[in-house]
């Protein structure tokens, strides 16, 4: 049966860090770069500072993709966060595909501040990513 | 390659684990012992404390002292300042290891007599052969499983009847003790290979096929939270999945929930967990937790490097770490 | 439950074009503590700063949340508005439905869609806001410098004449370092005792630094502001109080030993000053080779000595001191050529390194300023230079830029042509690098004026040749292959870190790079700053510069520090980690993590029962930590929690998202 | 073709320098007049390796080469140098150097073909012999 998710409006909810992605997020307006307005920006101070908890939470309340965005390896604000970032959502990332979770749903990037085409560009195709895989049922809360 | 019986005798075993710890209680080096006593059944060879000297006798090793003795060691330390004496197997060894690196454990609270370890039978395996109400004991000798059966005594390839995890143990010897009971065994063979054969088998199903694999698993689960008590990973004081503000955990069955549990145990123990199988032995409702544990191995290793947790207690663990080269399993353009 | 007001802010047409703000401020109205809502067409402006500072007194309003542009651009602006009404400024919680949500969706329905949906976050969050205070911390206002080269010399005089005291430490008997030894400086071809001597004596005259030559960094703890730091005094066996510095000892001293000032090239005495223009121009001992020391007998320096100065006796002496900042100016080490067999270093004696080289053309050096081979102690008529020896050499050397080593070789070639007429030199080079003000114009120079002939191609082999060096190479730039035959080779070692600099940044609590360079706390924009406050970098311990770029960086830091103590006391970060007790379980995973070793540990004494028992637990250095919050994912029972974004909040922020 | 330190001939090199006033030094290579030599394509030795050579003091190297009688003095190389070398000098002077050597001509009168001879501009001729001949 084809999937047809025409309508479908998905909620994504991007965790950036407030060095680079979350400044590269503000030059993207500053731009007037256009993007979904189905992401939603949750700041935090790093990456690194984006518990696998909070993830697993926002698909379970109704995310239908989550993405975390820092700063690139070697530019972190914090010197080391995003490496930390890099192990610990590699491992997450690897789980959540093992138990049939779609790749796309989980996403993290690399966005500097001074990336806000970047930011844009990578929350459109998150968006179409999203969009195009439907609504999450896997992950979210039945009641 | 057979065995020779003085390899690994096991009545030997315990006659020299009952004179040690006679020993360290008679001394006062330790004023309680944990170890393991045969219980009503075949199958049952629980952990067991004993603080009088004339209780050593209760003391066993056989096929079945699966449990690890390891977490009882946290209530030991919580509840009083006296050192204890501890048998402990390969697996349970590195979970000694795992409490040190932890700083979970005094060391020198702990008297650590290590037991080299042939392998544990896995009671279901010889159920499915044996008339389990007929059987009277099991024993190992060499690579044989000897059984009293009935009247008889069957011989049988142990390795047919041994647990799964011990198949594919790749430390069979204590990696941390005060005192080797016996001999050291040489580990098992193809046991490297054994390893992530049931991960690879999961790896192997398209994404939908490994969504309903694991929705059929955790659909079993009543929360429990056996896994994570016996876990000797899982050593926090207060475990996130207890704590009430914030809730990180609903406390409904709720699918999701139970999905949020088992991915966020397995990220707890990513990097840590030293293959003890525990959490999957204890598990009620069969929910297989190692295929779980050794993709997070499987998956660390292939990222950053070889790592075996519970070796040394002085490393960092990989997630406790980073190198500026690491690759990512994502898109870092 | 808490009283919420929320103001939304139409920033003229920027937001109100894009966002139905009559919509948001309905739909606010309904939100979970929220009993004030209004509008604003410049929030910003003092009308609207005066709006809310009413409201928060008329309504009692506990939490103030503002719809407006980035909390990068105005959240320090609103802080001060709500503070200014009496509320702690961290009460304010702002959501960016400008940046992040006007300017960026064209659709109006959506972008009203997702501004309550931004408000109601911010809602939620503000509602968990808790009061924060940012922890203020004494300074003790002294300096420590570590390390007397220009870049050490450059901090401790700017720091000084700001007025502030400096303790100038240096592990050689007198400061001077690397630029000491050189003969002449580029661009400009000043004689570098000329400028670094008057500084030099500035340092040991300025009345607010205390120098401590002959002696090293021991231990150090503390923070910003606060460091406590053991010096190691080393026993130098020459009381300096006494010591007039007439240097008989050093005349009758029976044990010679090669020069570390001299490149080896020529001898000193175990009891020596490094070099004529020494501060404190009074000598050492050095007991490895003292023969007094080695074999039990000797002691001609303390019989000649007219003031009674020599102390065989004399032991290492910690001193303990506390030290508001640290300016670590630490140097390089040349690179070791054992792996360069080809270039027959230490086999022939007329190959040298540039720094030996540099002695010769020293008036004060082994040869007195004449370019002479060591060998025959004839003047060489061709020299060839060869650049990158350790340099850009992944496979055996360094794989990074030495950068110097251009510039130098520039102006060796130069001093050639000047002092020894008729000259030739050859420059073998894999690329010539000159940026930097008149830096080309020098190596023009070079190679227009003063005759030396650049061969772009590695040198492959150096072959003694009698008294001659068979030199072979290729020119890349015309295919041709190269044969000459030269009476000295001169080879541009590349420049590593400190050998033990891993050890000192250990001490320091501050990081290396993969090649023991002290790392800076970013790349471009704190290139001074070490990631841990208070500890500040100068020189070549970073990475390789050159004289101008090192007392800039030494400039830099003296202003840093300055900065610093121009407080009388400092405050912190109030968003910073913080360990709830209870929850802790003493592991310290957070620990590894922290990149400002932030985290100790703690023994707590607890309940338990009817006894207190003593627990060991973490524990955060607020003035440490900068507040990146790795190690509340590193903790796995949330014990360590970071202020303004806590688990809860995040939490709650997440469930409003998701609303 | 090799570099050794006997068939350097700085001699040469003065000569060359002297002649065309132009200080072959000059050049850091950085190939911008070979890169927009109109007749690049007949030449052997490119116009910014004829300076190497020089350079290397590798006169004679070029004094067997094509590229001496092909460049055209354009002056297109010369107008874009960013160091100022004026390189049709340098050619030019080699050139001279072979002449004079030789004590001959390199072109003569009856080497022109006949058509050529009688249809050719007398300028052009007069500047090509004045280049080519002594």
């Amino acid at each position: 049966m084809p999937v047809t998710n025409e309508g479908f409006e998905p909620l994504i909810v991007a965790f950036c860090c407030n060095w680079c992605s979350y400044a590269g997020a503000d030059l993207a307006g500053v731009s007037r770069m256009s993007y979904s307005s189905n992401v939603r920006i949750i700041r935090v101070p790093c990456s690194s500072r984006v518990n696998p908890s909070f993830i697993i939470r926002a698909f379970q309340r109704g995310a239908d993709g989550v993405l975390v965005a820092g700063c690139h390896p070697g530019d972190c604000h914090y010197h080391s966060g995003n490496f930390f970032t890099r192990r610990r959502l590699t491992v997450l990332k690897q789980m959540m595909e093992y138990l049939g979770i779609e790749p796309e749903r989980f996403q993290v990037r690399w966005i500097s501040g001074s990336e806000g085409a970047k930011f844009a560009m990578v929350m459109n195709s998150v968006a179409e990513e999203i969009k195009r895989l439907g609504p999450n049922r896997k992950l979210r809360d039945v009641r | 390659m057979q065995q020779k019986v003085e390899g690994y005798p096991l009545k030997e075993y315990t006659t020299k684990i009952r004179q040690i710890a006679k020993e360290a209680l008679e001394n006062r080096e330790v004023t309680a012992i944990i170890g393991w006593r045969k219980k009503d059944f075949w199958w049952q060879s629980p952990v067991v404390f004993l603080e009088d000297p004339a209780d050593v006798q209760q003391l066993v090793w056989d096929p079945f002292t699966i449990y690890s003795p390891v977490k009882f060691l946290l209530d030991w330390q919580e509840s009083c300042a006296a050192k204890v004496g501890i048998f402990v197997k390969g697996c349970d060894s590195r979970g000694i290891n795992r409490l040190l690196q932890d700083k979970r454990l005094e060391r020198e609270r702990v008297a650590v007599y290590g037991v080299p370890c042939g392998g544990k039978a896995d009671a279901e395996k010889i159920r499915a052969s044996f008339p389990s109400k007929e059987i009277k004991s099991v024993t190992l000798i060499g690579e044989e499983l000897v059984l009293a059966v009935g009247e008889r005594e069957e011989r049988v390839k142990a390795e047919a009847y041994l647990l799964d995890k011990c198949l594919s143990c790749r430390h069979p010897n204590p990696v941390v003790y005060d005192k080797l009971v016996w001999e050291e065994v040489s580990p098992r063979q193809y046991a490297d290979e054994s390893r992530f054969a049931r991960v690879q088998a999961v790896e192997s199903l398209v994404t939908e096929e490994r969504f309903a694999y694991w929705q059929r698993q955790f659909d079993r689960c009543i929360r429990c939270f056996a896994c994570r008590n016996t876990c000797p990973a899982c050593n926090c004081r207060v475990c996130i999945f207890d704590q009430a503000e914030p809730r990180w955990l609903g406390k409904a069955n709720d699918p999701a929930d139970t999905l949020n549990y088992h991915i966020i145990r397995a990220f707890h123990v990513a990097g840590r967990c030293f293959e003890c199988g525990e959490c999957e032995r204890i598990c009620p409702a069969g929910v297989p937790l190692q295929e779980l544990n050794r993709k997070l191995i499987k998956g660390i290793n292939d990222a950053y490097g070889d790592y075996e947790a519970g070796l040394d207690p002085t490393d960092v663990p990989p997630l406790g770490t980073y190198r500026g080269e690491d690759p990512a399993g994502f898109d870092e353009s | 439950m808490k009283r919420i007001g929320v103001f939304i802010c139409w920033c003229g047409s920027n937001i109100a074009a894009t966002v139905d703000i009559d919509r948001v401020i309905a739909a606010a109205q309904k939100m979970s503590g929220v009993v004030y809502t209004d509008q604003n067409k410049y929030t910003c402006s003092e009308i609207g700063q005066a709006m809310i500072k009413d409201a928060i007194k008329e309504y009692r309003l506990d939490r103030v949340v503002i719809g407006s542009c980035s909390p990068r651009m105005h959240e320090n602006t609103f802080r001060k508005t709500v503070e200014s009404a009496g509320l702690n400024p961290y009460y304010l919680e702002i959501a960016n439905i400008r940046e992040q949500c006007s300017w960026v969706h064209k659709d109006k329905e959506a972008g009203t869609a997702k501004a309550i949906s931004l408000i109601r976050t911010a809602v939620a969050k503000a509602a968990m806001n808790e009061a924060l205070f940012a922890a203020e911390m004494p300074v003790t206002r002294r300096a420590l410098v570590i390390g007397g080269g220009i870049a050490g010399i450059q901090a401790a005089l700017d720091i000084a004449d700001t007025g502030f005291e400096v303790d100038l430490v240096e592990r050689e008997p007198s400061i001077g370092g690397r630029m000491a030894q050189l003969d002449k400086t580029f661009p400009t071809l000043d004689c570098s005792a000329c400028i670094l001597t008057p500084k030099m004596v500035d340092v040991a005259q300025h009345e607010k630094i205390k120098l401590i030559t002959y002696a090293e960094v021991d231990k150090v703890e503390g923070y910003l502001g606060n460091f406590t730091v053991t010096i190691r005094s080393k026993a130098r066996s020459v009381d300096l109080q006494k010591c007039i510095g007439c240097g008989e000892c050093i005349a009758k001293c029976p044990s010679k030993v090669a020069s570390e000032f001299e490149e080896g090239l020529v001898s000193r005495r175990a009891i020596y000053t490094p070099f004529p223009q020494a501060v404190p121009n009074k000598p050492a001992i050095d007991r490895a080779h003292c023969r007094f020391f080695t074999a039990g007998k000797c002691k001609v320096c303390q019989k000649v000595c007219p003031a009674d100065a020599i102390d065989y006796e004399m032991a290492d002496r910690l001193l303990t001191n506390q030290y508001g900042a640290i300016v670590v100016a630490t140097g390089f080490d040349t690179h070791k050529l054992n792996n360069y067999g080809e270039y027959a270093y230490g086999k022939h004696p007329d190959v040298l390194t540039s720094l030996e080289f540099e002695r010769l053309l020293n008036a004060s050096g082994p040869t007195g300023g004449k370019i002479l081979r060591p060998s025959d102690g004839k003047e060489p008529k061709t020299v060839a230079f060869i650049q990158c020896v350790g340099s850009r050499d992944k496979a055996k050397g360094n794989p990074y830029c030495a950068k110097i080593c251009c510039m130098y070789t520039a102006k060796h070639a130069i001093l050639l042509s000047e002092k020894v007429p008729g000259s030739k030199a050859f420059v073998f080079y894999i690329d010539v690098r000159t940026a930097g003000k008149d830096y080309e114009e020098f190596y023009t120079r070079a190679y227009e004026e003063c005759g030396a002939s650049y061969i772009k191609g590695n040198v492959s082999k150096v072959f003694p040749d009698g008294d001659k060096l068979l030199v072979r190479s290729v020119d890349v730039l015309s295919g041709a292959l190269v044969e000459l035959s030269v009476d000295m080779v001169v080879l541009a070692a590349s420049v590593d870190a400190r050998a033990d600099a891993k050890e000192l940044a250990q001490k320091l609590a501050v990081t290396v790079n993969a090649h023991k360079f002290f790392t800076e706390a970013h790349p471009k924009l704190r290139p001074v700053d070490t990631q841990t406050a208070g500890i500040f970098l100068a020189g070549m311990c970073q990475g390789p510069k050159d004289i101008p770029e090192t007392v800039a960086q030494a400039s830099a830091a003296a202003v840093k520090v300055a900065a610093i103590f121009s407080k009388q006391s400092l405050l912190g970060n109030p968003t910073v980690a913080e360990v709830e007790p209870k929850l802790c379980s003493g592991d310290l995973s957070c620990m590894a993590v922290c990149p400002y070793g932030a985290i100790s540990e703690q023994v707590v004494e607890e309940r338990r029962g009817r006894e207190m028992v003593p627990r060991k637990i973490a524990q955060v250095n607020a003035a440490l930590c900068q507040g990146c919050g790795a190690c509340t994912v590193a903790c796995r029972p949330g014990a360590i929690n970071l202020k303004g974004f806590t688990n809860q909040q995040i939490l709650a922020e997440v469930d409003a998202i998701c609303l | 073709m090799k570099v050794i330190t006997e068939k350097i001939n700085y001699n040469l090199l003065r000569e060359v320098e002297e002649v065309s006033g132009q200080k072959v030094s000059a050049c850091f290579q950085c190939g911008k007049c070979s890169g927009g030599c109109p007749v690049v394509w007949g030449m052997d030795v490119l116009p910014h390796q004829v300076l190497r050579y020089a350079q290397l003091g590798l006169v004679d190297e070029l004094l067997h080469s094509k590229t001496l009688w092909i460049c055209a003095s354009c002056q297109t190389c010369d107008s874009r140098c960013p160091r100022n070398v004026d390189i049709p000098k340098v050619i030019e002077a080699l050139r001279l150097i072979i002449l004079r050597n030789k004590g001959g001509n390199y072109l003569h009168p009856n080497d022109l073909p006949a058509r050529v001879r009688e249809n050719a501009p007398q300028q052009g001729l007069v500047s090509a012999f004045r280049k080519y001949a002594k």
